[in-house]
């Protein structure tokens, strides 16, 4: 068994369950053993970055700090998500690069009794752990029903090669890794030339005009490419695409079906594992037609809302003030 | 430990085919480093008698810096190699005699790599600030001792294979 | 931390167009005849320093890279090159009033593909938070943005997309809510959104951290 | 200036300091003055008897002072504080000798490279200039008036390299009368302008000025084409190396072979020549490289040939007309004796393929520009007609992406200098061959030299559309129906300040130069060294471009730095009117740094025996003591610093003169206060 120490970010637990799931579902096939961090936080995203920088790393720094108490250095930590992973990758980076930055952070850090070195931990993605530790014999050695016809479109998106800080992939541009380990599952793998092109980010909150054209872009490309399907390594890829594809019909009149799921799912289903554990159904653009090109059954989406938990009830945050509220608290400043 | 008003006094022996010319590319591209290194041009870094480092702590030096071509591009093509050698028997001697065998160093430098010897340089100093001044074990009569006539020097010199 | 004129840095975020219009009184002034250029030298010295790693901005060649790049440069005031040649010449607030950090999306082409190694997606983010401390930019969604998530992670250690995104889209595109609606009770359905949020347990010793760096930011900015 | 004429010495020398300011050079950091007087007051003592400084002491009036004082005050020995001994060493020793001293009793010690250029404290400066000078006092006062080495110059040249530049250094040096060896590691001379079709900016053909060249190398007299060769090993030193050459068997007997052409016409197996057509076109497995090689004889391709893979086929045997087919042939292993060398060994290219967002190799029809030499080359796989990857289609608009792994720290940090007039080149090819619209796409437009800014006027002229910005990416993914079946050239429009799409049918990257992949293995094999970047190192980048640090090793054309073929040509020349020189001073000088052995003191341990990379000790075993032969021994000086018994002395680096000068050196503190 490979062990590693995991980071999911939050998005796992929530919008990209599918994820978590289909690699929990995985890890004992291939013999990856995973131990979650204690307790810990979000990475900030791409926001946190743009408000100010040492509380931004320093966010970012909890993290390496608990992992490197809970594995005394020894082990990787492993990020499924691209932003996490870049955000850990590059906070260790640029404080190996910046020492200020690096006696900023661990200031920072020590008021929370925590300390990390730079450099003490390696930060790896979850398909590089795949491909480069496990490796693609392994991988192909477990495959029981090979996606034989399914025709898919490889899909990294932006974080996950670049900037590729420590060198581990094969190109910023044209990585060949998920290709490889799509075709290992038996997969008809398309040579699909946006494979690394921005979804869109965070400009789907933002400005989703910038975002739709994007997602566009990328899915008239596997269409022209003729892709049953489209995998992505990560959650904010897969959440613009698939979750969004409807705004983007409507915005621009088209309509485009192309679903899109985690490479983790498919894996899955080529293990000959469950679809109903590996998180199918829960995309938004559904992918049981092209599943039923390989002979597997997604199960259908839930039309319910299931309750929420009590006990986990916590309270909603103060809301924004509204320009009225701002005017009068400017009024009293003065 | 290091005096505030401490400025260390080093000694750099450098190979007139690679690190002397270093050193001149660095001035003629106007890199700075700290004024505190005097340089000695030797013919090869193999032409570094030990004695010469201990020659240079016995007068006042408070570091050496040995500079070198790179392994294999000697320009007597190998020689460098057996600086090398020196260079590790030097700092288990230096040990022995109760100094900081860090008060040593070897830095491969050749000729197109001015910034890098700069920066070699600038970094020795401050480590050897760090260190603070070069205290002998005894007192002044026996640095002499360890340093006149060539007889101890011997020590550090090339057994028969 | 209070800005100049009373106001907190958190209701900064809360200025529209018009605001930062009246905050910048210069830009209401009448035209003058002889153009006149006030250059500010220290600006990219100050985008430099302030950037995470080295930023090597001062290296820039002006070749275009980034925006030849750059996926969502038809929805920028300017290129991103075009930005750099501003900061050195010292244009502060064309520079911070560009939206064109904000429409960054973070891909990091120009980044692996730029031939002098600038850390651009890095100086997106200094210009952003300097922009914010500013109070210089002309629509206020993405900083809003940014913040309600940062005030999210602050309160609870994770990200909470559901208060996230109602807030946010109560607020800056309430007209945008119906056609989203399918989408959000889609997310809903599938449990792939969380109506409540979740907090860490070292919430505390977080917030301790956060209020550390936020000191030493403070010394060192 | 300070003199004393006392006599409280503690030595018998009488030593002249003499500091220069080298304009402000120095003086600008170091208070010269005042190290001139320190000199010659606090080291009175040591046998300084004048101290003075100048402005500029490697004019003739600098060097007049201190002729004249050598004759009036009866200086024993000099010291000069000034710039770097590479510089000016010889400078100032030819003065000392005009005045009757002996040129070793000279020390030049460097205050400008290392003082006045390095530091900014001006006390600090001035400070370790003094120290420097007491060192230099007090090696000079151990110097020995030596007299230099004289050896031999060989009157052969070995040449290295059969590009355009190598094959003008061997023709210049040959018809000057000499013995030239040309070694070659293809099977053909010719390199990389071989390859072109017309040349910048000019346009004459390449072959039509070359091959008069290849031929007259290969008919002349004095040069001895070594083709499909390379240098295994090189002994020795300026004037008297010794080169051992492997020259790799073609299965063909030169002597017989007539090179009439049969056999390649005869031999059934085609494959893609990689080498001389960029993998466009095809080549059989006998083969000449081109039509105009030289020399004519063919070339078996061993690792495709059918009949050493199976047994079988021979068919070039059966057709030769003369019997010069020779399937046993083995390399021949021989060495020459030549005095100079001069090494053009040229660049490689650089690999398209790594810049992956140009899609070279993934995208057909964008091609490199040594691929479309070939496709305009009349000679080349098209006839001449410039045509998409299909072979047939002729390309509506054409884009050419200058600086493509030049000038850029993921790849190549340099400028490869000819990609621009390359780039220009192509447009206007293009141009009068397809009536393409043409884009040029460029960062800076370089066109530094004669009558090549003009080219650059002609092709605006023509109507080529420049875009200044740097290609972000080219693509087959279209957005809008316009870009579709195009590539679409995506970059910033830099100077209209808006991303752009641009669609074309065909791509040319301008493709920069870089150093050949086994040149660290050559620089080592030869004794150079190498720039950051690859390329050889000059001996002076200004002054001194052709010479290396190595005595009687040139370099010329592209192996220094990437250049054009006037520059290539021009350094090929230089590099034959240096050899020239040495050959024909029959003899040079040396520096004496040797080392010896006291045979009263050697112990006969033979420690030092195996020390010598140049077997230059030797072991007497009649007498037990070992001796130095020193015409082999270089002066490295190892042996010296090995000698248990103190027996080995070294001239010019005696332990003796390093260890004052490390006590001179060390006679100020670096916190030291200036005094008087």
């Amino acid at each position: 068994m490979s062990k590693y120490l995991l980071y999911p970010g939050c998005s796992m637990e929530t919008s990209a369950r599918a994820y978590y799931d289909s690699l929990k579902a995985i890890s004992g096939p291939v013999g990856l053993e995973l131990e979650e961090i204690e307790d810990w936080n979000c990475c900030g995203a791409t926001e946190y970055l743009g408000i100010s920088l040492t509380p931004a790393y320093a966010l970012i720094s909890r993290n390496l700090a608990l992992a490197a108490q809970q594995n005394h250095g020894k082990r990787a930590v492993v990020a499924p998500c691209s932003a996490c992973y870049l955000n850990l990758a590059k906070a260790d980076y640029y404080m190996r690069e910046q020492p200020t930055l690096a006696t900023h952070v661990n200031q920072a850090l020590a008021a929370g009794g925590l300390s990390y070195t730079p450099g003490s931990l390696a930060i790896r993605h979850l398909l590089d752990v795949l491909i480069y530790d496990i490796g693609l014999d392994t991988i192909k050695s477990k495959v029981v029903r090979p996606l034989t016809g399914l025709r898919v479109a490889p899909y990294l998106g932006c974080m996950v090669p670049r900037p590729d800080y420590e060198k581990r992939w094969s190109d910023h541009e044209h990585p060949v890794e998920l290709d490889l380990l799509l075709k290992a599952l038996g997969a008809e793998v398309i040579d699909f030339p946006l494979k690394t092109h921005c979804c869109g980010g965070h400009m789907t909150q933002i400005g989703p005009e910038t975002a739709f054209e994007l997602i566009r872009r990328l899915i008239v490309s596997a269409e022209a490419h003729e892709a049953d399907i489209m995998t992505t390594v990560c959650p904010m890829c897969q959440m613009n695409l698939d979750a969004y594809q409807g705004e983007a019909n409507r915005y621009f009149g088209s309509a485009f079906k192309m679903p899109i799921v985690f490479f983790t799912q498919l894996m899955g289903v080529a293990f000959g594992l469950d679809p109903k554990d590996l998180g199918f159904g829960l995309e938004l653009t559904s992918a049981r037609k092209a599943m039923s090109r390989v002979g597997v059954e997604t199960p259908e989406p839930p039309t319910s809302a299931p309750r929420p938990r009590k006990d986990s009830s916590l309270p909603m945050p103060k809301p924004l003030p509204t320009k009225a509220d701002l005017a009068e608290k400017v009024e009293a400043a003065k | 430990m290091s005096d505030e008003s401490f400025e260390p006094t080093v000694i750099g022996f450098t190979c007139n085919w690679c690190s002397y010319r270093a050193a001149d590319l660095a001035g003629t591209a106007r890199v700075k480093y700290p004024p505190n290194i005097r340089l000695i041009r030797l013919m090869c870094s193999g032409r570094l008698d030990p004695t010469f480092v201990l020659k240079a702590f016995s007068s006042g030096a408070d570091g050496v810096l040995i500079t070198g071509c790179h392994p294999g591009e000697c320009h007597y093509l190998e020689q460098n190699f057996k600086a090398l050698r020196r260079f590790h028997l030097l700092r288990r001697t230096l040990q022995g005699l109760g100094l900081e065998p860090e008060r040593v160093k070897l830095v491969w430098a050749s000729a197109a790599e001015g910034v890098k010897l700069a920066h070699e340089i600038a970094s020795f100093v401050e480590e050897i600030r760090a260190l603070g001044p070069l205290h002998w074990g005894g007192n002044g009569s026996n640095q002499s001792a360890v340093i006149s006539g060539q007889s101890t020097a011997h020590a550090f010199k090339e057994v028969p294979a | 931390m209070l800005s100049h004129s009373g106001r907190t840095r958190l209701e900064c975020f809360f200025l529209k167009k018009e605001d930062a219009m009246e905050i910048a009184p210069e830009s209401q002034a009448p035209p003058s005849p002889i153009p006149k250029l006030i250059e500010d030298l220290t600006l990219l010295d100050e985008v430099s320093n302030r950037t995470a790693g080295v930023s090597r901005l001062e290296m820039c060649i002006q070749c275009g890279t980034c925006g030849g790049s750059c996926p969502s440069a038809a929805d920028m005031d300017h290129t991103p090159r075009m930005l750099f040649a501003m900061i050195r010449a010292g244009m502060r607030k064309d520079a911070l009033m560009s939206n064109t950090p904000w429409i960054c999306v973070s891909c990091y082409h120009c980044v692996v593909r730029c031939p002098q190694n600038v850390h651009i997606a890095d100086v997106m983010y200094t210009l952003k938070g300097m922009a914010i401390e500013a109070k210089l930019y002309r629509d206020s969604t993405a900083p809003d943005f940014s913040q309600t998530f940062v005030d999210m992670v602050e309160e609870y250690g994770r990200s909470f997309e559901f208060g996230l995104a109602t807030r946010h889209y109560l607020k800056h595109f309430p007209l945008r809510l119906p056609s989203m609606a399918p989408m959000g009770f889609g997310m809903l359905t599938r449990q792939r959104m969380s109506m409540t949020p979740r907090r860490i347990k070292g919430i505390d010793q977080l917030k301790t951290i956060l209020k550390k760096a936020k000191e030493v930011e403070a010394v060192h900015e | 200036m300070t003199q004393d004429n006392g006599n409280s010495q503690d030595v018998q020398e009488r030593i002249g300091v003499y500091v220069c300011h080298c304009g402000t050079n120095i003086a600008g950091t170091v208070d010269v003055q005042q190290v001139a007087e320190w000199a010659a007051t606090r080291l009175k003592r040591r046998g300084v008897v004048i101290g003075r400084d100048y402005k500029f002491m490697c004019s003739s009036l600098g060097q007049e002072l201190i002729e004249n004082d050598i004759k009036e005050l009866g200086l024993t020995r000099v010291v000069v504080a000034a710039c770097s001994p590479h510089l000016h060493e010889a400078t100032f020793r030819n003065a000392c000798q005009r005045a009757g001293l002996n040129p070793y009793l000279c020390e030049l010690v460097s205050i400008r490279e290392q003082v006045s250029w390095v530091h900014t404290d001006k006390v600090a400066a001035t400070v370790k200039s003094q120290a420097v000078v007491s060192g230099g006092v007090e090696r000079v006062l151990r110097h020995e008036p030596l007299e230099p080495l004289r050896v031999p110059i060989h009157p052969a040249t070995l040449v290295v390299g059969g590009g355009i530049a190598g094959i003008q250094s061997a023709l210049e040096i040959a018809d000057a009368g000499y013995r030239v060896y040309l070694v070659e590691r293809e099977p053909s001379i010719g390199g990389h302008m071989a390859q072109f079709d017309k040349t910048f900016p000019t346009l004459d053909c390449s072959a039509c000025i070359l091959t008069p060249r290849m031929v007259q190398a290969g008919a002349h007299p004095n040069i001895t084409l070594l083709t499909y060769s390379e240098v295994e090993k090189v002994d020795g030193y300026v004037g008297n190396f010794v080169v051992t050459i492997r020259k790799k068997a073609r299965k063909i007997n030169e002597e017989l072979c007539t090179g009439c052409g049969i056999c390649q016409e005869k031999c059934p197996v085609k494959i893609i020549d990689d080498v001389y057509e960029a993998g466009l076109g095809y080549r059989k497995i006998v083969y000449t490289p081109f039509p105009q090689a030289v020399p004519k004889f063919p070339v078996m391709d061993v690792e495709n040939c059918t009949y050493f893979k199976k047994g079988t086929c021979k068919a070039c045997e059966k057709f030769c007309p003369t019997n010069a087919i020779d399937f046993n042939q083995q390399d021949e292993v021989f060495s020459v004796e030549v005095g100079n060398i001069v090494l053009a060994t040229g660049y490689d290219l650089f690999d398209a393929r790594r810049v992956t967002n140009y899609g070279y190799g993934r995208l057909p029809n964008v091609f490199t520009s040594l691929e479309f030499e070939r496709l305009s080359n009349a000679a080349g796989p098209t006839n001449g007609s410039i045509v998409l990857r299909d072979g047939k289609t002729v390309p509506k608009a054409v884009g050419i992406i200058h600086c493509v792994g030049s000038r850029d720290r993921n790849f190549n940090n340099y400028c490869s200098t000819i990609c621009c007039m390359q780039g220009l080149k192509f447009a206007h090819l293009v141009h009068e061959r397809t009536g393409a619209t043409v884009y040029n796409f460029y960062i800076d437009m370089r066109t530094a030299y004669k009558a090549y800014d003009e080219f650059y006027q002609r092709v605006l002229e023509e109507g080529t559309l420049f875009v200044r910005g740097k290609v972000a990416e080219v693509t087959d993914v279209p957005r809008i129906k316009d870009e579709e079946g195009h590539l679409i050239i995506q970059c910033e429009d830099t100077l209209a300040g808006k991303q752009r799409r641009i669609p074309v049918d065909m791509v040319i990257l301008s493709i920069g130069l870089q150093p050949r992949a086994d040149a660290k293995e050559t620089a080592k094999k030869f004794g150079l060294s190498c720039s950051a970047d690859g390329w050889f190192i000059e001996k002076h980048p200004k002054l001194d471009p052709v010479a290396t640090m190595t005595e009687g090793v040139y370099i010329a054309g592209c192996a220094q730095g990437p250049k054009d073929i006037p520059s290539s040509v021009a350094q090929g020349a230089a590099a034959a009117a240096r050899v020239l020189g040495k050959i024909q001073q029959r003899e040079m000088a040396l520096e004496p740094v040797r080392a010896s052995i006291n045979q009263d003191q050697c112990s006969g341990c033979r420690i030092c025996n195996n020390l010598c990379p140049f077997n230059a000790i030797l072991f007497h075993d009649d007498r037990m003591v070992s001796e130095i032969n020193p015409a082999l021994c270089q002066g490295c000086g190892t042996c010296v610093a090995a000698c248990p018994a103190g027996a080995i002395s070294g001239t010019a680096f005696s332990n003796e003169q390093i260890m004052a000068q490390i006590e001179g050196l060390m006679l100020l503190n670096v916190g030291e206060e200036i005094t008087l």
